[in-house]
């Protein structure tokens, strides 16, 4: 079952199982494919589907003892590399087949200088090679991978390095010896979109200078579109398709893709349409299936599910897992389902009318004091929101965008006074906030609510789901405790739980059953405004959808006034009615959420709606690749923040600070900080 | 990083003068001072010689005019306070004063002291040190292996045990019942006799057991925070970069997780040092050695104040000292900490 | 109430480790039988069977030898009624427990001084101390006392230093390095003295060597525990917590505490036998409790004392041994279960 | 110059029986232990009162000496002495050979210096600038060979207070503020058989014998102080000096202890006759041991209650259990003074009727638990002890205390904790013993004025009109034969107070020897503590080394020879009160 002409690399029928202390599982169950030179391969699928341990166990790096291959075979060539000694193993890992890993935080030793970890390779797999021309190649790679620097870089330690600059050490190490096979796994994964351009603009050059064959891990079926030759799906440790990219997009033949592909928000949507979805979550592996892993979710099940559906060829090399491939409808274009209607104004809430501000920022700055010295005093400030101001209208959602660490959680949180802002104001509903005493905080708090990012960490592992979803109540002394339970009860029907959740504790349950449980709490007491600070970044794909399907569906029953944070700007836009662009504490840009797409106006906003890769294979791409990284917010650069990255950079750029200012200037709506916004609206850059 | 070790630096003194307050003090409550003590001997005098005084002149050994010179002879007729700054003064310009007992100078007696505790403490170190490190690799290698379980079994039994009750049964089985080991003491009366040779030998089957008793608890501790922390290690992504660059597991384990499990080896490093120099009063006593730990032990129930100051004033400034020696060793071993 | 299934996974694991989950069972078992001793070991009869009527003497009042129509006015001295019964032969009867001695009791001879080594006729199973007392009574009192000594040790232990180390933690700042400073001179200050002085002015009982022994050893649990809190603290469910307007009190309480369980669990054992040697040492040393108290330092004194009565430093060091023991291993099985520790290797 | 008075009547005595053996031969090394080092070699001044002063002192001679057996003076200084007829003062002629051991001759006003040297400030012993000043008047130096030391008033035993010891000026000079830290480790000169010739700090004490010492040829002291060299060596703990002495690293080992004597020594080297044992009666002053009751607590101000709780005090099977017959019961607090001693009085035995008797007759019943009880107070009575090796004493006592219904609560508290809270008056029963002198002595513990007030030494707060009056009497007495006849009245009102309850006696000495250590026949003197003793002008320095038997006996271990086992039972001077 050759897919490949001249494969360099061929796995068969590959069975890899974990000793757990729940037992066996096999996280990797008969999977085959085959790589040749020159290509790149992507994986896809949800979490835990096995795209990890695949790739490790090519690499036969599975942590011993509890992860063994136990059959299959992966031929390098003709060699068999289940059947080699470590000692022989030793000596194709980095040098034949090398590895990128997603975590570039953890991946280098922290001990060790970079060169030191780079020329290790060098010795190891070129012996016979002198000091000073490993250090000479050592350079040379960091070159490659540009990062700037390298001599001094040399010296440092990995934590001196920025996330990306990692990643490129990472890179520059597996390339070291030319690798015929590049596996990166999830490379780009942890980090911001920017960032990830630039990886994999790298990566898809060095392939291209080196001809090597590259496995791209991945759970984002843009990146996949972008740099991808042909795709293997992944569902619940098996392959449910495999295709040349363009034919999986176009014309995708098992139901999982389908569904992965219809349930991604995407800029041309509709906002706030309702996005399809997969219903239901990914089996465990402990409790799988009979037949297709996938019938449980699957629109199309029939009966004959329940038996193991064999690899049906499409075409050429394009195959699919399913019993019903050949019968699929052909896929539709039109990927959302009607839209969710506005709520009408005053018809619910009398109070508010469509005019009125339920949430203000004026000029909110939280600023927190670096200490050193000997006495401890402040010896620098970490600028993480500097100064922005925007409003929201009651029952409308404003969302906030921006790299890591430009301070959108930060503003989040000083809103609502989980930090103590340190300057500038905030109102809601027309009262100041920030001037609050002890108790009328507590009172607001019944108002203003937060849906935190990650599903797992923000429920108390201590408390069982009843006791989680009690705990407002309990807090705000609202009613008897027969009333909080019928209560909580109707809370989870609200967000789409069984009821038998409530004697269960969090991990009992999937992160978006979580994340649901944590919109229950923060919905619990009625608020008014609801800050979601990233609530589905770190959830699926599938997922995903669910989750913004239902945050819609409650902002509009209930009215709520939302501040969605988030780095995803198809997210964002798809959620929001308007968006504000920060930049380092700064909002860059702020518009409403069309516009920002068809006409943005600060480079920053160029760069970060290019840099989003688009699940389209015949997508346009890559027009206003940024450089460098993110400054840090304790020394942020004079005059325009951006200077430093932006393309379109002037002289008066370095000294003075732009003013946010409306343009073009008659326009109330889109407001923009940049020197040369007119140039850009103009479109003469 | 500077600024932070003068400021650990800087924070020694509150420290240093909470603890010598707190114990200052505490010395002027307790029974059996030298004053006390000098009663107690004039009323043994009395009882025992008898007297022909008339009953008027006199009831009580001493009167307190008498008393009251004692007092001022040993400095306890100011307030607490002002003596404890005159005593903190004169511990500034580096005297400890004078034992109350022996009369030698306190430093003194501590300096005689020193060394013996260095020499067990060094000993013990670098046994544990020595043993504990490379077990706690094979260890973490052969997690749940029949080695495994064996040396654990062997090394918790060593734990359980206080190192002075292993002393007593070693004590009784290895030198009074078997005569392998003399039954205590550093040296051999006949010492100064022996050849350099016979001298080494003598001073070695002296250290045995007390080493032993020194040392056995400490195993335990050593040898699973270097198990735990290099399992963690090995199982961290950065030993998987390392193998997945071609290493093999045994370099990546002996060039990359090992340097990293040394960090918490390395911050127990200055504790130990304190340690070493207080000993341990319960083994010393078992074992009759003149350390430090005997001495500050036998200054308290000897109530011999300026000692059990002196021994503190050494034993604090050596921990706290200790303390700050630790966090160098980490900043050596691991080049992310940044103190601030 | 359900067990949090994560706790159930601990204790799961913690049984499948079977030398740590025997020891406990061991330990439990031993706990249970010492605080049962009464039934096994005293001087009481069990069962007293006299004209008819059945006395049940181990607990409650006691009964003098008039009640059983004996010529004296004290406690009956039951051994000697069980051997006048029988010589008697009227059909009364006594029943002794296993071990027919006290743990305060002289059992003494005219022609024979003790220590008696053990013996099986006269049911002085690990033979007696030098005054005559039952080694396995003292024993196992010594150890219901060491135990239970330790015990409530543990508790105040970790009431004061879980709530100061959490404060710590939770507050930070200046109140942090308030109180570490005190910590630091805490530990400092001669622990031996302190106790040397306080036995100078009272003689310690159990409470106070309690309150003395918890007074310098709360700050053991205080680091750890301000540790595990700033961690804790910086946890998004604590942020949740606060957003929906929880006091400070509450997020300390009801939301940081219970997620340090596991540490304070895998702690506990340690402290336990920690809180034993402890006692020990000071019994040893004559600081702890005051006799004719049973205690293990005590006997362990005798021992040292008397090296040639091999079987008196025998039974104690080899109970010592043997607790610790036991201890040590449910601690480290407790350790491994809470925090078990990923073995990987790779080929 | 001072004349001396024309009516001198010159005493001295040389007829009175001689101790040491004349077989004596010198030589050999004595190693004995220490528990630990001494503080100072200072024999005044803070700490210098530890027992290894007796060492030092033991080689420090006086005027005079009392013979041992017969109590009568005998020359050590001076040869002659004689008493003034003022009843104040005594004459004495030192001998002229005396020397200081640096070889300065010792002369008249050493004595003199003794006097200002005690009363200077700068020793730091307030008492004996007390003692020296309000008990000795003046010594006068009428030559270098002649003096007189004068009391401050008559006293009965004059003898027994000015025998001073004298004290070279010329090695201390003018005392300064700093005497005590000076003279800490300073060996003064002395003139007795021995002097420091060597010690290791915190390690050991070597004595040698002078080659030459002046004295060696006197009757009293010829064939005396035998060894060459006697070596303290401190080994912290007891077992451990056993485990020394076992292999022959001490020469000596005390058994006093039954333990020891009966079990623990039964070791091969004895069995095999290596090491000798001998078990030595002798007959002096025994020390006040027993419980003594404070009645200023409230249970104790019945006399019918003190009465109960002494008959509640199995002694005897403490005795007979514990301590293996070995010990005797002491009947009185005053036992072993000769005359001076009342044999009538039998202390209190136990007897549950008795107490009974007494309880009832004050109004008291047994509670619940069997203990004494009255308006609800229970007879429950705080022990206060500080050695641990009483604590098995103790626990039997409180065993059978129980079955007379009074219950003990012990406190051991450490020695200066206890000492304290006694002296304070604040212990209810103190377990403890009174060291002795050669007479008895009531004032400081019986007399009211002592009583109800901290720092006195009357601590069962004896306060009785009657008895102040008759110990007045005793006190201002000079005549001996009213003396004793007082003194014994004077008991017979103790043991009715019934505040005293003693204990324990034991007037004998045992010891474990190498069997190369050979004693005079009778082994000691009537007085002897320790047979052993090296030094003590009075006793010590009886036994010698024997320099064959110790080849034969080494020669014999090496072989596994064995000797006839020794253990000699000395009864010569066995008191007669406890002859069977
Ligand atoms: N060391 C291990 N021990 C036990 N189970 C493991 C181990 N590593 C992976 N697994 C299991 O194997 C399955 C596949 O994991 P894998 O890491 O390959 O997922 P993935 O597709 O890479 O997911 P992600 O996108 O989260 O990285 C998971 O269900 C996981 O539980
Ligand atoms: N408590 C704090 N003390 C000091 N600096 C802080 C604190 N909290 C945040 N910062 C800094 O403020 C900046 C903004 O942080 P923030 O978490 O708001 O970024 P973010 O936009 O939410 O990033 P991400 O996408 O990674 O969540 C960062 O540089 C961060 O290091
Ligand atoms: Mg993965
Ligand atoms: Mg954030």
């Amino acid at each position: 079952m050759d897919i490949n002409p001249n494969p360099i690399l061929q796995v068969r029928h590959l069975i890899t199982a974990f000793d757990t202390e729940a037992g066996i599982i096999r996280a990797v169950d008969d999977v085959s494919f085959s790589v040749s030179k020159g290509e790149t391969l992507g994986i896809v699928g949800e979490s835990g589907c096995g795209k990890s341990v695949t790739a490790l166990s090519v690499m036969r790096l599975l942590p011993r003892p509890m992860g063994h291959i136990d059959a299959g075979e992966i031929l390098l060539g003709a060699t068999d590399l289940t059947r080699l000694t470590p000692d022989r193993m030793s000596r194709i890992r980095g040098n034949r087949i090398s590895m990128i890993f997603q975590e570039p935080m953890t991946a280098l030793n922290p001990v060790h200088r970079i060169g030191k970890q780079i020329s290790e390779v060098f010795r190891l797999h070129f012996p016979e090679t002198g000091e000073t021309e490993i250090y000479e190649n050592a350079l040379q790679m960091l070159r490659k991978v540009g990062i700037p620097e390298p001599e001094q870089r040399m010296r440092e330690y990995p934590h001196q390095l920025s996330g990306g600059m990692r990643q490129r050490v990472m890179i520059a190490m597996s390339l070291a010896c030319k690798p015929d096979i590049l596996i990166a796994d999830e490379p780009t994964t942890a980090l911001d979109v920017t960032i990830q351009a630039q990886i994999l603009d790298l990566i898809r050059a060095l392939q291209q200078e080196t001809g090597m064959a590259v496995i791209f891990i991945t759970h984002d079926l843009g990146v996949i579109a972008e740099i991808c030759d042909s795709v293997l799906v992944m569902y619940a440790g098996r392959v449910a398709e495999t295709a040349p990219v363009r034919e999986l997009f176009s014309d995708p033949k098992h139901p999982y893709t389908r569904g992965l592909l219809t349930s991604v928000p995407r800029l041309e949507n509709r906002r706030k349409s309702r996005l399809r979805i997969i219903p239901g979550v990914v089996p465990s592996l402990y409790e799988l299936p009979d037949g297709c892993r996938f019938q449980n979710r699957c629109p199309h099940a029939q009966p004959i599910c329940g038996t193991q559906p064999p690899m049906n060829p499409v075409s050429g090399n394009h195959l699919a897992a399913c019993h019903l491939s050949a019968q699929l409808p052909p896929v539709r274009k039109q990927h959302t389902e009607g839209a969710i209607q506005k709520p009408a104004a005053g018809k619910k809430y009398p109070a508010a009318s469509q005019a009125d501000y339920c949430l203000e920022a004026d000029q909110l700055k939280m600023h927190f004091p670096v200490r050193g010295g000997i006495l401890l005093r402040q010896i620098g400030t970490v600028y993480a929101v500097d100064g922005i101001s925007f409003k929201i209208r009651t029952g409308e959602t404003l969302g906030l965008v921006g790299e890591s660490g430009c301070g959108k959680t930060t503003a989040g949180r000083s809103l609502i006074r989980l930090c103590q802002p340190t300057g500038g104001r905030v109102k809601f509903e027309g009262r100041d906030i920030l001037g609050l005493g002890r108790r009328a905080l507590r009172e607001l708090r019944r108002d203003v609510q937060m849906i935190f990012q990650d599903p797992f960490e923000s429920l108390n592992p201590r408390h069982t789901i009843g006791d989680i979803l009690e705990e407002p109540f309990i807090i705000h002394g609202i009613s008897t405790t027969g009333e909080r339970r019928s209560k909580v009860a109707a809370l989870l029907d609200r967000v789409g739980l069984p009821r038998n959740a409530l004697p269960r504790f969090p991990h009992e349950f999937s992160g978006g059953q979580r994340q649901r449980i944590g919109i229950a709490r923060a919905i619990a007491l009625n608020p008014r405004v609801i800050i979601c600070d990233e609530p589905v970044s770190a959830l699926d794909v599938s997922i995903q959808s669910q989750i913004i399907n239902l945050l819609l569906e409650l902002q509009q029953e209930m009215g709520l006034t939302c501040l969605f944070i988030s780095h995803d700007l198809t997210v964002v836009r798809h959620i929001s009615d308007h968006i504000a662009v920060m930049y380092l504490g700064k909002i860059v840009e702020h518009t409403d959420a069309d516009t920002i797409h068809t006409m943005p106006l600060h480079p920053y906003t160029r760069a970060l709606l290019s840099a989003i890769p688009v699940p389209d294979p015949d997508a346009a791409r890559n027009a206003h690749l940024l450089s460098g990284d993110v400054p840090s917010p304790i020394h942020p650069p004079a005059g325009c923040r951006f200077h430093t990255r932006c393309p379109l950079r002037i002289p008066r750029c370095a000294q003075e600070e732009p003013l946010l200012r409306s343009v073009p200037a008659s326009a109330d709506a889109h407001i923009v900080a940049c020197h040369r916004a007119e140039e850009i609206l103009s479109g003469a850059l | 990083m500077i600024a932070y070790f003068i400021r650990r630096i800087l924070l020694i003194i509150p420290t240093f003068i909470g603890i010598t307050v707190m114990v200052f003090v505490i010395t002027r409550f307790v029974p059996g001072g030298p004053i006390e003590r000098i009663i107690a001997q004039a009323r043994q005098m009395k009882t025992m010689q008898g007297s022909t005084l008339s009953p008027e002149e006199q009831s009580q050994p001493l009167s307190g005019e008498q008393i009251g010179e004692l007092r001022k002879y040993y400095g306890f007729d100011k307030p607490v306070l002002v003596s404890y700054v005159l005593w903190l003064g004169k511990v500034l310009r580096g005297d400890l004063g004078t034992s109350t007992r022996y009369y030698d100078p306190v430093w003194a007696m501590i300096r005689e002291r020193i060394p013996i505790s260095l020499y067990f403490g060094i000993l013990a170190m670098l046994l544990t040190y020595g043993i504990c490190i490379p077990l706690g690799i094979a260890k973490a290698v052969r997690h749940k292996s029949g080695f495994d379980n064996l040396s654990s079994i062997v090394v918790f039994i060593g734990y359980a045990i206080p190192g002075w009750v292993a002393g007593v049964l070693m004590l009784i089985l290895f030198a009074s019942h078997w005569e392998l080991f003399p039954l205590g003491g550093l040296v051999g009366d006949d010492f100064e006799d022996l050849t350099r040779i016979q001298q080494g030998a003598d001073l070695f089957r002296h250290t045995v057991l007390p080493l032993a008793a020194y040392v056995i608890g400490s195993f335990t501790v050593m040898t699973f925070l270097m198990k735990n922390t290099l399992m963690d290690n090995i199982a961290s992504d950065y030993v998987r970069t390392a193998i997945s660059k071609g290493l093999s597991f045994r370099r990546a384990v002996f060039g990359h997780a090992l340097r990293n499990s040394l960090i918490p080896i390395a911050t127990s490093f200055g504790n130990n040092i304190s340690v070493i120099v207080a000993g341990s009063f319960l083994i010393e006593k078992v074992f009759n050695i003149d350390g430090m730990g005997l001495l500050g032990y036998e200054s308290v129930l000897e109530r011999d104040y300026p000692v059990i100051l002196g021994t503190l004033v050494i034993s604090s400034l050596l921990l706290m000292i200790g303390n700050i020696l630790s966090d160098i060793c980490v900043a050596i071993v691991d080049p992310r900490v940044q103190f601030k | 109430m359900r067990m949090n299934p994560l706790t159930l996974r601990k204790i799961r694991r913690f049984r499948s480790i079977r030398r740590g989950w025997y020891s406990f069972i061991l330990f439990t078992a031993l706990i249970c039988l010492s605080l049962g001793a009464e039934l096994l070991i005293s001087n009481r009869a069990l069962i007293v069977h006299y004209n008819g009527h059945y006395y049940f003497p181990t607990y409650g009042q006691i009964l003098t030898g008039a009640t059983f129509g004996q010529d004296y006015d004290y406690e009956t001295n039951y051994r000697q009624l069980q051997k006048q019964f029988k010589s008697a032969d009227r059909g009364d009867w006594v029943l002794m427990p296993p071990v027919p001695y006290n743990a305060y009791e002289n059992d003494l001879k005219t022609d024979a001084w003790p220590p008696f080594p053990p013996s099986l006729n006269a049911r002085h199973f690990l033979g007696t101390d030098v005054v005559g007392r039952d080694i396995l009574a003292r024993l196992v009192y010594g150890f219901r006392i060491a135990i239970f000594f330790s015990l409530t040790l543990l508790i105040t232990n970790y009431v004061i230093g879980v709530s100061i180390g959490c404060a710590m933690g939770y507050f930070g700042g200046k109140f942090d390095l308030f109180f570490q400073r005190i910590i630091e001179i805490w530990s400092n200050i001669p622990f031996l003295y302190v106790i040397i002085i306080i036995s100078s002015i009272l003689v310690p009982n159990f409470l106070m060597l309690i309150l003395i022994m918890s007074f310098f050893g709360w700050t053991g649990m205080t680091w750890t525990m301000r540790t595990v809190t700033y961690k804790e603290k910086a946890r998004e469910y604590v942020l949740a917590a606060k957003a929906l307007g929880a006091s400070d009190f509450r997020i300390i309480f009801s939301h940081i505490i219970p997620n340090t369980v596991a540490v304070i669990v895998t702690y506990a054992p340690f402290s336990i036998s920690g809180g034993i040697v402890a006692l020990t040492s000071l019994d040893y040393l004559g600081f702890g409790l005051p006799p004719p108290t049973p205690s293990w330092g005590e006997l362990l004194q005798q021992g040292w004392t008397n090296l040639d009565d091999w079987w008196i430093a025998g039974s104690v060091i080899a109970a010592m041994i043997i607790t610790l023991l036991i201890v040590t291993f449910i601690g480290e099985a407790v350790r491994e279960a809470f925090d078990p520790k990923l073995h990987t290797i790779y080929e | 110059a001072p004349q001396l008075p024309e009516d001198i009547k010159w005493l001295t005595i040389d007829t009175d029986p001689v101790f040491a053996s004349p077989e004596a031969q010198k030589g050999g090394t004595l190693n004995l232990a220490l528990l630990s080092f001494p503080l100072t070699f200072r024999t005044v001044g803070p700490d210098a009162n530890s027992s290894f002063r007796n060492a030092i002192l033991g080689n420090q001679l006086g005027l005079i000496g009392i013979h041992p057996n017969t109590l009568n003076i005998i020359p050590e200084l001076a040869t002659h002495w004689a008493f003034g007829k003022d009843q104040k003062t005594m004459y004495f002629r030192l001998n002229p050979a005396a020397r200081w051991s640096d070889g300065h001759p010792v002369t008249a006003d050493d004595f003199a210096f003794t006097l200002e040297f005690m009363r200077a400030k700068h020793i730091i012993a307030p008492w004996y600038n007390d003692h020296y000043t309000k008990e000795i008047d003046k010594v006068i130096v009428y030559d270098d060979h002649t003096l007189a030391v004068v009391s401050t008033k008559a006293v009965p035993d004059l003898h027994l207070r000015l025998g001073l010891t004298p004290t070279p000026r010329h090695f201390y000079g003018a005392l300064d503020t700093d005497f005590v830290k000076k003279y800490n480790w300073k060996i003064a000169p002395n003139t007795g058989p021995y002097q420091i010739s060597d010690f290791k700090k915190g390690k050991s004490v070597k004595f040698s014998r002078k080659k030459e010492w002046w004295a060696r040829d006197l009757r009293y002291f010829k064939n005396r102080f035998n060894v060459n060299r006697v070596i303290y060596t401190v080994v912290r703990d007891r077992n451990v000096q056993w485990e020394y002495f076992k292999k022959g690293k001490l020469d000596i080992f005390d058994l006093t202890m039954p333990r020891y004597w009966h079990t623990k020594s039964d070791i091969p080297e004895v069995r095999q006759g290596y090491i000798h044992r001998i078990w030595f009666f002798n007959d002096s002053q025994q020390s006040a041991q027993g419980l003594w009751l404070n009645q200023d607590k409230a249970i104790f101000k019945d006399p019918n209650v003190r009465y109960a709780f002494a008959h509640a005090m199995n002694i005897g099977k403490v005795i007979e259990e514990v301590l293996r017959n070995d010990y005797y019961r002491l009947e009185g607090m005053f036992v072993g003074y000769g005359p001076y001693s009342n044999t009538e009085i039998r202390a209190r035995r136990f007897d549950i009727g008795r107490v009974t008797q007494y309880m009832e007759a004050s109004g008291w019943k047994r509670g619940e638990d069997g203990i004494w009880e009255k308006a609800g107070q229970r007879f429950s009575v705080e022990v206060l002890y500080s050695r641990e090796e009483h604590t098995p004493r103790l626990v039997v006592l409180k065993e059978e205390a129980k079955k007379a219904g009074v219950e003990l609560r012990l406190q051991r508290l450490d020695p200066a904790a206890a000492y304290k809270k006694v002296m304070e008056k604040n212990h209810e029963a103190d377990w403890g013993g009174w060291s002795t002198s050669l007479r008895p002595g009531f004032w400081e513990h019986f007399h009211s004025v002592n009583a109800h007030k901290p720092q006195t030494n009357n601590i069962t707060n004896t306060d009785d009109p009657e008895m102040d009056h008759l110990i007045d009497a005793y006190r201002n007495s000079l005549d001996e034969t009213e003396r004793i006849a007082l003194s014994l009245k004077i008991q017979g009102k103790i043991h009715d107070t019934g505040a005293f309850v003693p204990t324990f006696m034991v007037p004998y000495v045992r010891q474990a020897f190498w069997r190369w250590w050979r004693l005079p026949n009778p082994a000691g003197t009537k007085r002897s503590g320790d047979l052993f003793s090296p030094f003590d002008s009075t006793t010590g320095g009886l036994f010698w080394y024997d320099k064959a038997l110790y080849d034969e006996t080494r020669k014999a271990m090496k072989k596994r020879r064995a000797f006839e086992p020794a253990t000699l039972v000395d009864e010569t001077y066995k008191m007669a009160t406890i002859k069977k």
